[in-house]
């Protein structure tokens, strides 16, 4: 057996690790089941970006970097290398999404109505202080009235009319004619979709390879970019025509029966954008795994606008893909943490070489004369 | 966590692999296969091949093995990989037509296996990368047209790359190996 | 490629000329048929055209005539939807360039082809310097002598009266006229038989643009190449031009003798954009 | 009879931590790298447990080729030790079961960042190197769409116009690591980041290297006794680092490619870059027994082939 | 009640009341074989809206069970990594097709589609109040 | 066989703008041999230098010929190729107009040189002949490195004159040459049209006062 280097480095690595434990709270199932519960905003952007399903997982992997983002998420794509790709479930439609929330910014009302469903966005962003102070007040009366949204209708009153899957709004502009109608696609096979995981994308991509990139997207890095197109380096000037929180149902074929069956639900959020500048309106769109309204809306923008004629750079679709990929975009970052004394000192000799080379002959301008 | 083991599967494979790589290294050196004459072509098969790959063949023996992995059976102007038992001249005229790649995907060109004899026959003497020194082989049981199609048809980047299979060893012939008859 | 019927253009202004006879070269360029649509748009319109080695001809016409879009076909930028093209050059005489792969048409490009844009950026880069520039048109060819480089970099420079003590300066910090005398190097670097020009004078000061007037006259002169230029400034097509090609909606609508064209003009439209110029 | 009885007991990893299926894909492809020296070859590169730029490329291809037969060196920046290469090594051994070693005349696969290890490489060895950026024309092309339209059609010349505009600009070629080479005649590559010491040790090399970015999801190779040229011009030549009067202060040794360590009262110390090699030396010296291997340099500076780096 | 309700309900009941009644059930079901009982992935492909095309959301972690109960094979998956639960679904479905327990399931799965249509409607409640009611201007 | 033969030579304007057609001269036939000098006379606007722009192909006839004795062969002027008039503008046929179109930043010596360089004599050659031409014309030394589009137009006119006859030629179309010149000039320009009639060229001209050159004249021809 070889000599084997199990010197001061290795030990290092194993400190270092548990030092990093020492100066965080102590991993329990308790802390990984309250974050689960009590976080699922955070749990849905780790399994968004981490393109698994998993709230426990991700809850775990939360838990065990002390919620370093990036480090969570690449805990949970590294899961999934490791396990083995069992089945392709039956394709998700709009129409069989159990809708929580649905908002269109195009019209101010749609078929089906404004469905605020659970948000914070007309909530007044002022801090819960008095919560801290609880030891003295039992019950604030600041305390806003959460439970008014009760379960139940209002007594003496018929329950507000609801439909979970209303007509979608991008359905009325087609059937008006103001939206391009889609051809009829025949069903695809669920197992022969253009993978990004599969197989590296190639420029132009296909339109899957764009979404599921999009849906796998870093939500900081699609926000920036999308940002960068609204604010005014971006031709399209969109609208959002529909946003929609909702649950999915995941569903396998029973390979006995050859059924479909349904092995529970998903949080699924997607934006569609429209944009008017045309003769015709154009939809820009995304989605993904969780609810993460700021990743689809930006990410819906950066649809509409990667197909521009000529886009900004920053927008072009290659430049969009590959820097909003989280696990790539943080890893080659966080590598400029491993030595470069190699590289570095070949650099440094250039640079030493040349300025030994001006010193001896100063170039003259024209030389060549 | 239990230290993972290589399972009679992949150990063969694996072997198969190295194989196939040194032999594409060092073209002209014969590598040893873990498996001899069709199940030869059989290892090479489950080595390379999955639901992701094609294949073809006009040996019919060969068929239900090589689908066995998932790759599907394709005609040889699509097929990736294709193996040839043994060569006739009427199957040249598929071969001729296996994908070259193309200069923005040379490596779509095809891998084309075929089975030959090694002790004795035509001289090829080969030069290129993974040569130090020019190299002469023998192969029996190969069309000499074989050459000259391939000196013909793939001009490099493009081409084919070839594994000559006799028993249970192996020669690789990548595209860039240079090979004079005679 | 197949070369497809052109329907003949109905020129009853202009009095049909023999073939020539006195002349006895064959033509450097022929182009017959060229058509170019994008969608519903007809961008060339069965063009046909023909240059004798050493003449200057000129294109005419509003902007959207089609005249940029034939130069960059001539350039062989922009793929054709029909048309034949050849050059007689060494290699590839008799062959339809049109039909060439990409690699051979861009063998040709290099070796052949020269051509100055209206925008310098087009055919510079901006951030490298003007020596290298040029140079790069000779790497593109094969060379590898860095003082070789250097050399044919200068002299190219020189022939288009670029001041020498500027070759290290990149074109962004040269003026509009700099920057035309740096592409025109880069064009002429390596001798082409063809040299196109697009508008090359355009946005630039009227003095500038005779003194970069007057250089191209005196390369024509001292090296007898066969140059298409494309302009909407009759000034300068009447200093540079032996011949006039005159285009409008994606069609020639007349051809002749610069001074003819100019002072005799025949079609009625040839006539408003020459009314309305001079 | 349980519930709890009857359930299987949960997956383990594989063999090399990834599936067969990922193995067989990376195999495919290798083995095309291999027959189109110095051509990027796309493959599905799958997530690790190490970050994404940390070696998950080059760390895929040694998962995929290693057995327990086989014997591993894993260096980072010429050094077995540094915290890095620790990490890869303890995780490919605890994956694959296989014997490790800083030797490089004991190792049949290195998996190497940044460096080519000072002791020639034999026939039947792999290297295998670490690569951020595959994309030698990302310098002048950053679309990589574009720079594999450059790569088809073999058109290469704003490289050499890289190389016109330092001369002129700095009177020497500045580019320091990844020196851009032609491999086989045909394809522009970058070696990765290897100081320029280490480019000409891949020329018509015995051994087989491959190359493997994983953030970037291309692999490519150079099989052994192929041409691989860095590029220069016909009068001006590439050049290696400059180590002449580096001595290192633990071995001795010279002409070796040396860490530089600033001394606090100003100047430098010069240390070995290549830890395995070192040790090496200082067990001979101390007396004990270390078999070395011939070096790419000598002790005084020359390249073992003689022409192929060539002198002003 | 067809299979795939059936599954449709028990995959999204509680857990522990599913392996419950499994393992209640277990006696009747000797012997058991289990083919397949293992955590993977399933791709989720998804209908977009802008151009109706398909693409893959991501992937769902779930649990698998294959059995063969008296000559009849069972089959289910649920979403996590609980593979006891995936097993008992399996037992259930195999049971259910298989004709044993029927009534007892029968009851089971009304009792547990009760609390799920009610979780559900107490859901859409809530929601239908979140809607913006324009038509009091 | 002449060196020019015109037959049947007619040439209207027809102005489409404004649905007009203006006629310029009809129904011209002469003959011209070599060595010989043609007088072209008529009233203003009897089209006099319509012809000669005819001959010379700036203008296109609408119907007739005019058959040129070319060194390779005979051509018909009013219908040869463009590349062939073109050719032969170059080398056997030249036009001394009344206006000169000077460049910016060429002087005068180089602008009288460029027809030699483009036929392809050295710089020094071409400079040289010019100087004896500007000389011989009476342009002073002292501006011929200079830029003519400030000159006066008899000076300019010089240059014109020495530009267009410089290079060798066939045949010379003379449209006023003299119009603006002084008695020493015109005398000047007349001892090289005699020295260039005994070298065989042929010349046809337009005459402010013909009297300038009354012993040189061969042929008259009328213009209504």
């Amino acid at each position: 057996m070889a000599y084997v280097a199990a010197r001061g480095g290795e030990a290092a690595i194993l400190q270092s690790e548990q030092l990093h434990q020492l100066l965080n709270a102590p991993l329990s199932l308790a802390t990984v089941r309250m974050i689960e519960a009590s976080l699922p905003y955070l749990v849905d952007r780790v399994m968004g970006e981490g393109s698994l399903y998993a709230p426990e997982l991700a809850a775990l992997a939360l838990a065990q970097t002390g919620g370093d983002l990036y480090e969570a998420v690449l805990l949970l794509r590294a899961y999934r290398s490791t396990q083995p790709r069992l089945a392709y479930a039956e394709p998700v439609t709009q129409t069989e999404l159990l809708t929580v929330r649905r908002i269109s910014a195009s019209f101010k009302d749609i078929p089906g109505g404004q469905i605020l469903g659970p948000s914070l966005d007309y909530s007044h962003r002022l801090l819960r202080l008095d919560l801290l102070d609880q030891d003295n007040q039992e019950h604030s009366a600041s305390a806003p009235p959460a439970a008014t949204v009760s379960s139940d209708a209002p007594a003496g009153e018929a329950p507000p009319s609801y439909d979970p899957s209303p007509l979608a709004v991008a359905d009325w502009q087609r059937s008006e004619g103001l939206l391009a109608a889609v051809p009829e696609v025949p069903p695809t096979d669920p197992a022969s979709l253009p993978d990004l995981t599969r197989e590296p994308a190639d420029f132009p991509a296909p339109r899957a390879h764009r979404l599921q990139a999009l849906a796998r997207a870093d939500t900081g890095g699609v926000l920036a970019l999308g940002y960068a197109s609204m604010r005014g380096y971006g031709l399209a000037h969109p609208t959002v025509n529909e946003l929609r929180l909702a649950y999915a149902d995941v569903r396998l074929r029973h390979p006995v029966t050859g059924e479909a069956f349904s092995i529970g639900r998903v949080r699924v959020s997607q934006c569609e954008v429209v944009n008017t500048q045309a003769t015709e309106l154009r939809l820009g769109y995304t989605a993904t795994l969780g609810w993460n309204e700021v990743k689809c809306i930006a990410g819906a923008m950066l649809d509409l606008e990667m197909d521009a004629p000529q886009p900004h750079p920053a927008h072009s679709e290659e430049f969009v893909l590959y820097h909003t990929e989280p696990v790539e975009a943080s890893g080659f970052c966080i590598h400029y943490k491993l030595p470069h004394y190699v590289t570095f000192q070949s650099g440094l000799d250039a640079l030493r070489e040349a300025r030994a080379t001006a010193a001896d002959a100063p170039t003259e301008p024209g030389d060549a004369q | 966590m239990s230290m993972p083991h290589m399972t009679p599967a992949e150990l063969r494979q694996h072997a198969t692999f190295t194989a196939l790589m040194w032999a594409f290294s060092y073209p002209g050196r014969p590598q040893r296969l873990p498996a001899a004459g069709l199940a030869a072509f059989v290892a090479i098969g489950e080595t390379l091949l999955d639901l992701e790959t094609g294949f073809f063949t006009p040996h019919d023996d060969l068929v239900p093995a090589l689908a066995a992995t998932g790759g599907r059976p394709l005609p040889p102007i699509h097929a990736p990989y294709q193996f040839y038992p043994q060569l006739t001249l009427a199957e040249l005229d598929l071969l001729v037509t296996a994908p070259l790649g193309t200069y923005a995907e040379p490596d779509r060109g095809a891998t084309l296996v075929l089975g030959c004899g090694f002790a004795h026959g035509t001289p090829l003497h080969l030069s290129g990368p993974g040569l130090a020194q020019p190299l002469t082989i023998t192969v029996a049981r190969l069309p000499d047209e074989l050459w000259r199609a391939r000196a013909t048809v793939a001009v490099y980047p493009l081409g084919w790359d070839l594994y000559l299979v006799d028993g249970d060893q192996v020669i690789g012939l990548p595209r860039t190996t240079r090979v004079e008859v005679g | 490629m197949n070369i497809e019927p052109v329907t003949p253009q109905p020129q009853p202004h202009q009095r049909r000329l023999l073939p020539p006879r006195l002349v006895r070269q064959a033509p450097l360029l022929e182009l017959r048929g060229l058509s170019k649509r994008y969608g519903r748009i007809v961008a060339v319109q069965g063009v046909n055209l023909e240059l004798y080695p050493g003449e200057t001809v000129g294109i005419v016409g509003e902007s959207g005539s089609g005249k940029s879009t034939v130069l960059r076909m001539l350039n062989l930028e922009e793929a054709t939807d029909t048309g034949t093209y050849h050059l007689a050059v060494p290699g590839f005489t008799g062959q339809n360039l049109f039909a060439l792969d990409r690699f051979h048409q861009r063998q040709l490009r290099i070796q052949q082809i020269g051509i100055v844009y209206q925008q310098p950026h087009m055919g510079l880069r901006m951030q490298a310097t003007s020596g290298g520039n040029v140079a790069e048109r000779l790497i593109m060819a094969g060379e590898r002598r860095f003082a070789t480089l250097r050399r044919a970099a200068s002299d190219a420079l020189a022939s288009s009266e670029f001041p020498a003590d500027r070759i290290d300066d990149p074109p962004a910090v040269l003026s509009g006229g700099m920057q035309q005398r740096v592409q025109l190097a880069k064009a002429i670097a390596l001798r082409p038989a063809l040299l196109l020009l697009d508008e090359p004078t355009t946005g630039l000061d009227v003095s500038i643009q005779a003194l970069v007037l007057d250089t191209l006259l005196r390369l024509r002169r001292e090296r007898q190449i066969t140059t298409l230029i494309v302009s909407h400034d009759l000034g300068v097509i009447r200093t540079l031009a032996d011949r006039v090609l005159v285009m409008r909606h994606g069609a020639v609508v007349e051809c002749g003798l610069t001074d003819q064209i100019l002072d005799d003009p025949q079609h009625p439209y040839t006539q408003q954009l020459v009314s309305a110029r001079l | 009879m349980s519930l709890a009885s009857l359930a299987h007991p949960r997956q383990d990893f594989s063999y090399g931590f990834l599936d067969a299926f990922a193995k067989r894909e990376l195999r495919r492809r290798m083995l095309k790298a291999i027959a189109i020296p110095g051509f990027q070859v796309p493959y599905a590169s799958r997530e690790l447990p190490i970050a994404r730029g940390w070696g998950t490329g080059g760390l895929q291809v040694t998962l995929s080729i290693v057995s327990p037969t086989d014997t591993l060196k894993v260096i980072d920046q010429g050094a077995d030790d540094s915290v890095n290469a620790a990490n890869l090594r303890r995780f490919i051994a605890r994956m694959t079961s296989v014997a490790t070693t800083t030797d490089t005349l004991a190792a049949t696969v290195i998996q190497s960042r940044h460096r080519v290890p000072e002791e020639r490489l034999r026939e039947g060895q792999v290297l295998v190197l670490q690569v951020p950026d595959p994309e030698p024309l990302r310098q002048v092309q950053p679309d990589s769409s574009r720079a594999r339209e450059m790569h088809a059609d073999a058109d290469y010349a704003q490289m050499w116009l890289t190389l016109y505009e330092q001369l002129v600009r700095f009177g020497r070629f500045m580019q320091g690591a990844s020196y851009p080479v032609l491999v086989h005649g045909r394809y522009l590559m970058s070696p990765s980041p290897i100081p320029r010491w280490d480019t000409p040790a891949l020329h018509q090399a015995a051994h087989l290297t491959l190359l493997s970015a994983g953030r970037e999801k291309r692999l490519y190779a150079v099989p052994p006794y192929t041409d691989v040229r860095p590029i220069e011009f016909e009068d001006v030549f590439f050049q290696v680092e400059n180590m002449a009067g580096r001595i290192c202060m633990l071995t001795g040794a010279r002409n070796k490619f040396m860490d530089e360590l600033p001394v606090a009262e100003g100047g430098s110390q010069f240390r070995l870059s290549d830890t395995g090699y070192a040790a090496k030396l200082l067990r001979r010296a101390r007396g004990d027994a270390a078999t070395l291997g011939a070096t790419y340099f000598d002790d005084e500076g020359h390249f073992y082939q003689p022409g192929v780096i060539r002198a002003e | 009640m067809q299979a795939h309700e059936l599954l449709d309900i028990l995959t999204r009941s509680p857990a522990d009341a599913v392996k419950r009644f499994a393992e209640d059930l277990l006696p009747r079901l000797e012997p058991v074989e289990v083919l397949r009982n293992r955590t993977g992935l399933a791709m989720l492909p998804f209908r977009e809206t802008a151009q109706e095309s398909s693409f893959y959301l991501g992937e769902i972690l779930l649990a698998e069970a294959h059995v063969r109960v008296a000559g009849v094979e069972g089959y289910a998956a649920c979403l996590g990594r609980d593979l006891e639960q995936a097993l008992a679904l399996a037992l259930i479905d195999a049971a259910h097709r298989a004709g044993i327990a029927g009534p007892a399931i029968a009851d089971f799965a009304r009792v547990q589609a009760a609390d799920l249509v009610e979780t559900d409607e107490a859901l859409m409640r809530a929601v239908g109040q979140t809607r913006v009611d324009l038509e009091t201007f | 066989m002449p060196l020019l033969h015109v037959e049947d030579l007619s040439k209207n304007f027809v102005i489409h703008a404004l649905g007009r057609t203006i006629p310029a001269f009809q129904g011209v036939s002469f003959t011209l041999e070599a060595g010989s000098l043609l007088l072209i006379r008529g009233p203003n606007g009897a089209g006099k230098s319509s012809l000669l722009r005819c001959l010379y192909r700036t203008y296109l006839p609408e119907r007739g010929q005019a058959l040129f004795a070319a060194a390779d062969g005979t051509i018909d002027l009013a219908s040869a190729a463009d590349v062939d008039i073109a050719l032969l503008r170059r080398t056997e046929i030249g036009h001394v107009t009344q206006f000169l179109r000077p460049r910016p930043r060429v002087t005068a010596l180089d602008l009288v040189a460029e027809p030699l360089l483009v036929a392809g004599h050295s710089l020094a050659e071409a400079r040289e002949a010019a100087a004896d031409w500007l000389g011989s014309l009476g342009l002073k030394a002292a501006i011929w490195q200079a830029y003519p589009s400030t000159f006066s137009g008899g000076e300019q006119q010089k240059i014109n004159l020495a530009r267009a006859m410089i290079a060798p030629r066939r045949l010379l179309l003379l449209d006023e040459p003299t119009s603006a010149l002084d008695p020493d000039a015109r005398a000047a320009l007349c001892s090289r049209i005699k020295t260039l009639k005994a070298a065989g060229v042929a010349m046809i001209g337009v005459f402010h006062h013909p009297e300038d050159i009354a012993g040189l004249i061969d042929v008259e021809f009328h213009v209504a």
